[in-house]
């Protein structure tokens, strides 16, 4: 198998040299460059890596050194990682969209003293803040565009760092350091730290080491029997946990080959000619293709419209049976599955670059039930997994066979799970992390001394030893009659219609449930177009009546749903409002994956909490906002509010099972 | 909806930059080509004598006009004298050196043409558009004269006709009354294939970029450092030779020999249609040209007759050969406003929708 | 050098030798200049209004005619029949315009070249339905028109002058003055100039563009009528006489395909150049070169003076 | 963002200079007597009010007109009349005023076009497409991937240009114009027709190709802020005559060009 037997191999550079020595010739890594998928062999890789260490060690960097590694998804930015693995530092990956003061407080926080960057642009955001972190020696970097006239005293081109390890190692005495660096390596020494973003507060500096980083990836990849004929595309930030797993860690153990889009602007297209067999993405990455999708499709002439309705219909009653291979389905349901499968379902996952998918999965969130479903029924062999960094991602998994979309899967191998009192999912794994970087008060409050780690989510069991999440422990909240406010679960139940991007619900501690609304400006623009709305901006269809009664109907239907599950009737939506501006991570409004900061925007848009609850039907806002090239402007708005009227909860006020 | 794309990805430029980038094409292709071959053995030789042959035959002569009217945008109305060309250069070949096998002297024939294309495509760099294409109907009224008045091109032969000696290929008769329709099938469907793939790789480079910037700009063009006169130049030329060898092809391959006539003005318009309702500058659109302007009236002739007679109509010969000029006249104008940029866009269209399918783009 | 004695000096010493015979054959060329010149004006109206190269207005020419004899065959009297046939023109030009031009406009202008060529099938295709597809005599007596020949006796010779061709001269020279006229001095003729200026300029006139493309059809119409008549009666109606109408073309490249007068001085080089070359050169290489020297006349002029007599120096821009 | 002594410039070689040139066309003169020089490395604005002849004076320098009186004299020769194919041998590339690209290619095509003056696989291995053809046609493709990198428009590389918005078809055509690794790029108007955004990112590449690969680049632009901001040395013509030259500050201060033009809100 392709895992990591025995101890010998326990660091990642010692898994790469193994792979260039069982899988030489195998491509490990493609990039979409200058219009062609650049390739390199695992041979290849592991003598670049292997002069690229020694360039690195050239410029200072030591053992228990930190090198900041900011920028997309590139082949020399994973091989930085390797590369400072080799030689006993620890790399530290940083968002690459994050702004100057978040980058500085992180690369200050970890102390790093070299950075590895993509290009001008990140080598311009961090020489604006150096003196906010002057133990910043070296920068360097993998594009030189428009960098030929900086000063380059301390500043150098990946490649260059290269040429100089390649000279170096020409030397037997060099060669023979660099291999004693290579073994000197130990699975239990610090991999990476990976800072989470967090929904409040300053990022946390999360430490693995090789150890948990490399079991987690092996429950990854024997659950999936991942090897490496498999492939994966890299589009997800490298800060994050998701992506070194899956396409730094799995990589490396399996030998699967990871591709590199060639820039944000073309990611669809070059998912579709990569074509994955193995896909990780977070909800809205499926959200999104799912809205475009039926954004086109009504674009489509009426006969195609129907045959698309009719067999996604059909999908939707048969499709997952189909591919969970379960019995009861009826030969001509299973026919007209097939003929489908022809005409909508292949071309569909076709469009979306899944046609070789063998298995894909969505975590970080919770994924609308419908959209999953969705994505199961036309054949595309997509699971959830629950996972968090501190636990090197997994925590549970859905095995085949039981795929649900309510929950979250049972436990992952070598995963124990505990719920607490208070209905908090606890676990203990080898993936967990040593402690959080420099902050041992928060490592204490959030890893029990018996090794269990408190996810913050608030969840349980249900009779069949799945997984529930409902919501962020703190955020489930109380209303003023007791009933249970789980906010994120209305709002996903929101966000399942294309038209709403984005939803903040109130309600702990209040009479009601009151809620913000951020329309989807691709979807309702179009919705707009077809039904002769006419608009200026974006404002201006954010108060147009007529959207207002389409999500007025959305809501409708989101309350009518809440009243029939047991214990959420109370939480119905009585009043809400659409925001007059998109909820934006350059605002603070949303963190950098995309999760609602609530706290931030309850205080931000106070007056439109007041007018929720106060009962008028309007409200004046202003709000300052940032603009892409980091200018700051104000935007004012009034915002009407809509009434709803709610439903009778059919179940009683009590759900027995609910904290077990 | 029948393409799987996903996982298609180049790895270098010879595979990014290959004229069928995508398997699903490539296999089209190889599917249409290996029934095209399998025709020879399954048809009757009505369809191979009357349909297959004529229609590749055609084919290549609007490819031909495709290249110097599609993709260099040089108006011509001197296909059929071009042709002719072809055809006279390979009938004093063919009987001058018979010991040489006749496909030689085939694609010999075709440099005949392209050298007199190239002369008469000379006033191109100071001419354009429909000035252009009074001078190539000086190429076909000069050229249709020399094919009457010059004895010595049909050996003196009294008739004034060319005939079709008997010529083999490994001792098949290929040209000449012996020949069966199968045999010249192969021979027109093998040569065509080998000339469309040259044509498709000529545009696909270089010189067809060439081409298509003088067409779309070529003022722009020549400030790039394209020169405009070679380029029509070499147009001219290659687009003659097609045609050339098309015309070496109908006479021998086709119709076994044949009067001057054949390469008259109206066989330039004819195979001009094509190229129009095909679709200028698309190989493919020569085809389908070629396949509607001569397959249709074939069909009209046999099913207007069938359509008539119920209605006690009369339903002469004659009667129906008139029909078939206005139902031709009319779906020409039919098929322009309804797409402007031939069949070959209808293809491309519909090739785009299953490629996005079901999306409607 | 004999053979350069036989190109240029030997056909203008016979020139010289024999005037009648010179004034014969430049009688003759005139007379089928101004016919050229009739033909190539049917292109130029509508060129200058739409901007389309009606390759249909040789058949037109046919096609009239046709309607003409074939009628009065069928016992329709002569001037009735000539009044059916100018309605006949009257329809066509409205349908053109519904069926061909309405749809296609803004189209290239070689789409809107394929479509004349797509009318020109059908109307050839209607035209054999209806008539038959045989050669038929023009009613020249029934329409009054002259017979006979009157030879002058000059320069030592006889020089025959047909009447047909006189009234055909001066029926054309009419024909040329009143279409002169009508561009020039009525408000129609200033709107179609409008048009051939810009298209907006014409909406500002009050006409519409497609009542323009109408007038300018059926002007077209009657022009190909009247010549239809007069080559008909010279050589017979038939459908070979479009390739006659072919020979517009070269005497639209010498006179420019915009300009009145160009065609007419054009028809007129193109119509006696043709005749003194068949006459005096053809013998050398075996006769028969009227059928192309009128192209390759066109083409040397055409390299020389690309925009034609009377066109505008084309200034390139970028 | 930039000093106005550029260093390269200050070498004063002269590029190009313009003697006494006039053009007319019939009775219209579209330049009169015009003189100035453009000197290697530099980045030279012609400025002036429509109809002044801007266009007319790139029209002849890159062979595109013939003066009727004056010369040009190009890398120290006298030109004589020519057709422009030889000045874009020479080494002159430009783009238009209204945009001109092979409008049904792609976007790759169209740069890939700008390479023919440099490609030269012979016709029978173009027949075949093997061979020296495709190896060549690969080596430009990378040097045109190249130019698609710096432009930032690999989005777009396989779209047909005619589908392209404006500012994006303007990027492609100064793509095309590199692709011939020109010394002198003429550059009319290339930022007509522009938001805000585009014009920077177009002023950004304008300055990059001057700086990384020390082209000498004319151009015409009516938008005075790019113009004091990009050029070395302006030159201003009205009604086809030079009425100014000089740096930016200096033509600034000049009576006359605030008459003729800056004084007029444009």
């Amino acid at each position: 198998m392709t895992t990591a037997a025995g101890s010998r191999d326990d660091t990642f550079p010692k898994l790469l040299a193994r792979n260039a020595r069982i899988r030489p010739h195998r491509i490990a890594f493609r990039h979409k460059d200058l219009g062609i998928w650049q390739s390199w062999t695992w041979a290849e890789v592991y003598e670049t890596v292997q002069a690229y260490a020694g360039g690195l060690r050239a410029l200072g960097l030591e053992r228990g050194g930190r090198i900041a590694v900011v920028g997309h998804n590139r082949p020399y930015l994973y091989w930085t990682m390797i590369a400072a693995q080799w030689i006993g530092a620890i790399p530290i990956p940083v968002y690459a969209d994050s702004v100057a003061e978040e980058m500085a407080f992180v690369l200050a926080h970890a102390e790093v003293t070299h950075a590895a960057v993509q290009d001008q642009e990140q080598v311009d955001k961090l020489l604006s803040v150096s003196d906010q972190m002057p133990q910043l020696g070296r920068i360097l970097y993998d594009e030189d565009r428009g960098l030929r006239d900086y000063d380059h005293s301390r500043l150098h081109s990946i490649r260059s760092v290269i040429e100089e390890g390649r000279t170096r190692l020409a030397e037997a005495s060099e060669k023979e350091r660099s291999e004693q660096e290579l073994r000197a390596g130990q699975g239990s020494e610090l991999a990476i730290i990976l800072y989470t973003s967090g929904t409040t507060g300053r990022p946390k500096g999360v430490m693995l080491t090789f150890d948990s980083v490399i079991a987690a990836a092996e429950i990854g990849c024997d659950f999936d029997k991942l090897d490496e004929t498999d492939e994966i595309i890299a589009y997800l930030p490298i800060a994050w946990v998701g992506d070194h797993i899956f396409s730094y860690a799995q990589a490396i153990l399996s030998g699967l080959c990871v591709n590199c889009p060639e820039n944000p602007e073309t990611i669809a297209e070059d998912r579709r000619e990569v074509g994955a067999t193995y896909v990780f993405a977070p909800p809205r990455v499926f959200e999104s293709m799912l809205t475009l999708t039926m954004v086109r499709i009504e674009d489509a002439s009426a006969l195609k419209r129907r045959m698309f309705k009719f067999f996604i219909d059909h999908a939707s009653k048969v499709g997952e049976k189909i591919l969970n291979r379960e019995a009861g389905v009826g030969l001509w349901d299973r026919f007209l599955w097939h003929v489908g499968n022809v005409l909508v379902y292949a071309p569909l996952r076709n469009r979306f670059g899944m046609t070789r998918v063998k298995v894909g999965y969505t975590a970080g969130e919770a994924i609308g039930p419908e959209i999953f479903r969705f994505y199961r029924s036309i054949g595309v062999n997509l699971k959830q997994l629950y996972g968090q960094t501190e636990a090197s991602v997994y925590i549970t998994m859905q095995p085949d066979g039981e795929i649900r979309a309510d929950t979250v899967g049972r436990p992952a191998p070598r995963v124990e799970i505990r719920i607490d009192d208070n209905g908090e999912v606890l676990y203990r794994s080898p993936g967990v992390f040593v402690g959080y970087y420099k902050d041992d008060a928060k490592t204490a409050e959030t890893k029990s001394p018996d090794g269990f780690v408190r996810s913050g989510d608030a969840g349980f069991f249900d009779e069949t030893g799945h997984l529930k999440i409902i919501d962020r422990a703190k955020d489930v909240g109380k209303m003023q009659d007791g009933s249970l406010f789980p906010p994120k679960y209305i709002e996903n139940k929101l966000k399942f219609y294309p038209n709403i991007k984005e939803a903040v619900c109130f309600g702990d501690g209040r009479d009601f449930v009151g809620c913000f609304i951020n329309i989807d400006l691709v979807a309702v623009s179009n919705w707009a177009e077809r039904n002769g709305v006419t608009y200026a901006s974006y404002q201006e269809l954010a108060g147009h009546p007529l959207v207002y009664d389409m999500i007025q109907g959305h809501v409708d239907e989101v309350n009518r749903s809440l009243a029939s599950e047991p214990r959420m009737g109370g939480a119905q939506i009585r009043r809400f409002l659409i925001l007059h501006k998109e909820l934006d991570a350059d605002d603070g409004e949303l963190t950098r994956t995309q999760k609602v900061r609530r706290s931030f925007i309850a205080e931000r848009y106070d007056p439109l909490i007041q007018a929720l609850y106060n009962g008028t039907m309007e409200a004046d806002i202003s709000t300052e906002v940032t603009f892409e090239d980091g200018r700051k402007g104000v935007i004012s708005a009034r915002v009407k509010v809509r009434d709803m009227t709610l439903y009778p909860a059919e179940w009683a006020a009590s759900l027995p099972e609910a904290a077990e | 909806m029948l393409y799987r794309e996903a996982g298609q990805y180049k790895t270098n430029y010879a595979a990014d930059m290959a004229i069928f980038p995508l398997r699903e094409d490539r296999v089209g292709i190889a599917i249409i080509i290996l029934a095209a071959y399998s025709l020879a053995f399954l048809g009757n030789s009505f369809l191979l004598q009357a349909v297959m042959i004529p229609f590749l035959v055609f084919s290549l002569a609007a490819i031909g006009l495709n290249i110097l009217t599609g993709y260099t945008g040089l108006l011509s109305l001197g296909t059929g004298a071009f042709m002719g060309v072809g055809a006279y250069a390979c009938y004093k070949l063919m009987t001058a050196f018979p010991g040489v096998n006749v496909i030689v002297w085939i694609f010999a024939s075709g440099f005949f043409s392209a050298a007199v294309g190239a002369l008469f495509g000379l006033p191109s760099l100071r001419i354009k558009g429909f000035y252009l294409a009074v001078a190539t109907l000086a190429a076909q009224f000069f050229l249709q004269w020399c094919f009457i008045r010059i004895p010595w091109l049909v050996n003196y032969n009294v008739s004034g006709a060319l005939d079709a000696p008997l010529r083999t290929l490994f001792g098949v008769p290929v040209v000449g009354a012996t020949a069966t329709p199968q045999t010249r099938y192969l021979v027109v469907l093998t040569i065509v294939i080998l000339l469309t793939w040259i044509a498709s790789n000529l545009v696909h480079g270089r010189i067809g970029r060439a081409w298509i910037a003088i067409r779309d700009m070529d003022l722009a063009a020549e400030l790039m450092g394209i020169r405009p006169l070679q380029t029509k130049l070499l147009a001219f030329a290659v687009s003659s030779y097609y045609c050339g060898v098309a015309g070496a092809l109908l006479v021998f391959l086709w119709y076994g020999g044949a009067e001057y006539d054949v390469f008259n003005i109206n066989q330039s318009f004819f195979i001009l249609f094509m190229v129009i309702i095909g679709g200028l500058g698309s190989l493919i659109g020569s085809f389908f040209g070629a396949a509607l302007i001569f397959i249709m009236p074939i069909v009209l002739g046999i099913v207007l007759p069938a359509m008539l007679s119920p209605f006690g109509l009369s339903v002469g010969a004659d009667v129906i050969e008139h029909l078939r000029f206005m139902i031709v006249g009319a779906l020409i104008i039919f098929f322009l406003i309804v797409e402007p940029h031939g069949l070959a866009r209808l293809w491309q269209i519909g090739k785009q929708k299953l490629l996005v399918w079901p999306f409607p783009y | 050098m004999d053979i350069l004695y036989k190109i240029f000096v030997e056909p203008f010493l016979f020139m010289v030798e024999a005037p009648d015979l010179l004034i014969q054959t430049l009688w003759e060329g005139l007379v089928s200049g101004v016919l050229y010149a009739l033909i190539a004006l049917g292109f130029v109206l509508i060129f200058k209004a739409s901007g389309v190269f009606n390759f249909a207005q040789g058949i037109m020419v046919v096609f009239s005619a046709l309607i003409l004899v074939g009628l009065y065959e069928k016992g329709v009297p002569a001037f009735l029949a000539l009044l059916l046939a100018i309605g006949a023109m009257l329809v066509l030009a409205v349908a053109v315009e519904r069926v061909v031009l309405r749809p296609l406009v803004n189209q290239p202008d070689i789409i809107l070249f394929m479509a004349t060529f797509g009318l020109t099938y059908f109307l050839i295709g209607l035209g054999e339905l209806i008539f038959g597809g045989n050669p038929k005599e023009m009613i020249t007596s029934a329409l009054f028109l002259p017979q006979g020949t009157t030879e002058l006796e000059m320069f030592g010779g006889l020089v025959r002058f047909q009447h047909l061709d006189i009234a055909a001269a001066v029926i054309a020279s009419i024909m040329i003055g009143v279409l002169a006229v009508f561009f020039s001095k009525t408000r129609i003729g200033r709107a179609l100039r409008a048009v051939a200026d810009s298209h907006k300029a014409a909406l500002s006139v009050g006409i519409s563009l497609n009542q323009i493309w109408v007038i300018v059809w059926f002007a077209a119409g009657i022009v190909a009528l009247v010549a239809g008549i007069m080559w008909g009666a010279r050589s017979g109606v038939s459908f070979s006489l479009q390739i006659i109408a072919l020979k517009a073309l070269p005497v639209l490249i010498l006179g420019g395909f915009t300009s009145i007068p160009g065609a007419i001085i054009g028809g007129l080089i193109i119509g006696v150049g043709e005749k003194l070359g068949e006459f005096y050169w053809g013998p050398l290489v075996g006769g028969g070169i009227e059928t192309w020297l009128a192209y390759v006349i066109a083409l040397l002029f055409l390299l020389y003076r690309p925009q034609g007599l009377f066109g505008e120096k084309i200034i390139e821009r970028i | 963002m930039r000093a106005p002594d550029n260093p390269v410039a200050a070498k004063q070689d002269v590029l190009l200079a313009v003697d006494n040139v006039s053009l007319g066309f019939g009775g219209v003169k579209a330049l009169s007597d015009v003189s100035f020089d453009i000197r290697k490395g530099e980045i030279r604005a012609i400025i002036g009010p429509n109809g002044a002849g801007k266009t007319s004076m790139l029209n002849c320098i890159n062979g595109f007109y013939y003066p009727t009186e004056g010369q040009i004299t190009f890398k120290g020769v006298k030109r004589p009349k020519m057709r422009p194919y030889l000045a874009a041998r020479g080494g002159i590339a430009r783009t238009f005023q209204n945009v001109a690209l092979f409008k049904s290619m792609s976007t790759l095509d169209n740069i890939m076009a700008g390479r023919s003056l440099k490609m030269h696989a012979n016709f029978f291995w173009q027949l075949f497409r093997h061979g020296p053809a495709m190896k060549e046609e690969a080596a430009h493709r990378r040097v045109v991937e190249d130019i698609i990198d710096f432009l930032e428009i690999q989005h777009i590389r396989k779209t047909p240009v005619g589908r392209l918005p404006y500012g994006l078809q303007k990027r492609v055509e100064l793509g095309r114009a590199l692709a011939m690794e020109p010394e002198l790029l003429l550059l009319d108007e290339p930022m007509a027709g522009m938001n805000l955004e585009e014009k920077e990112d177009m002023s950004r590449f304008i300055f990059e190709v001057n700086q990384q690969f020390g082209t000498t680049i004319a151009l015409i632009e009516h938008d005075m802020g790019v113009v004091m901001d990009l050029s070395d040395r302006v030159v201003v013509l009205e009604y086809g005559r030079k009425i100014a030259d000089g740096t930016p500050d200096e033509v600034k201060r000049d009576q006359r060009v605030i008459d003729a033009y800056l004084g007029v809100a444009h």
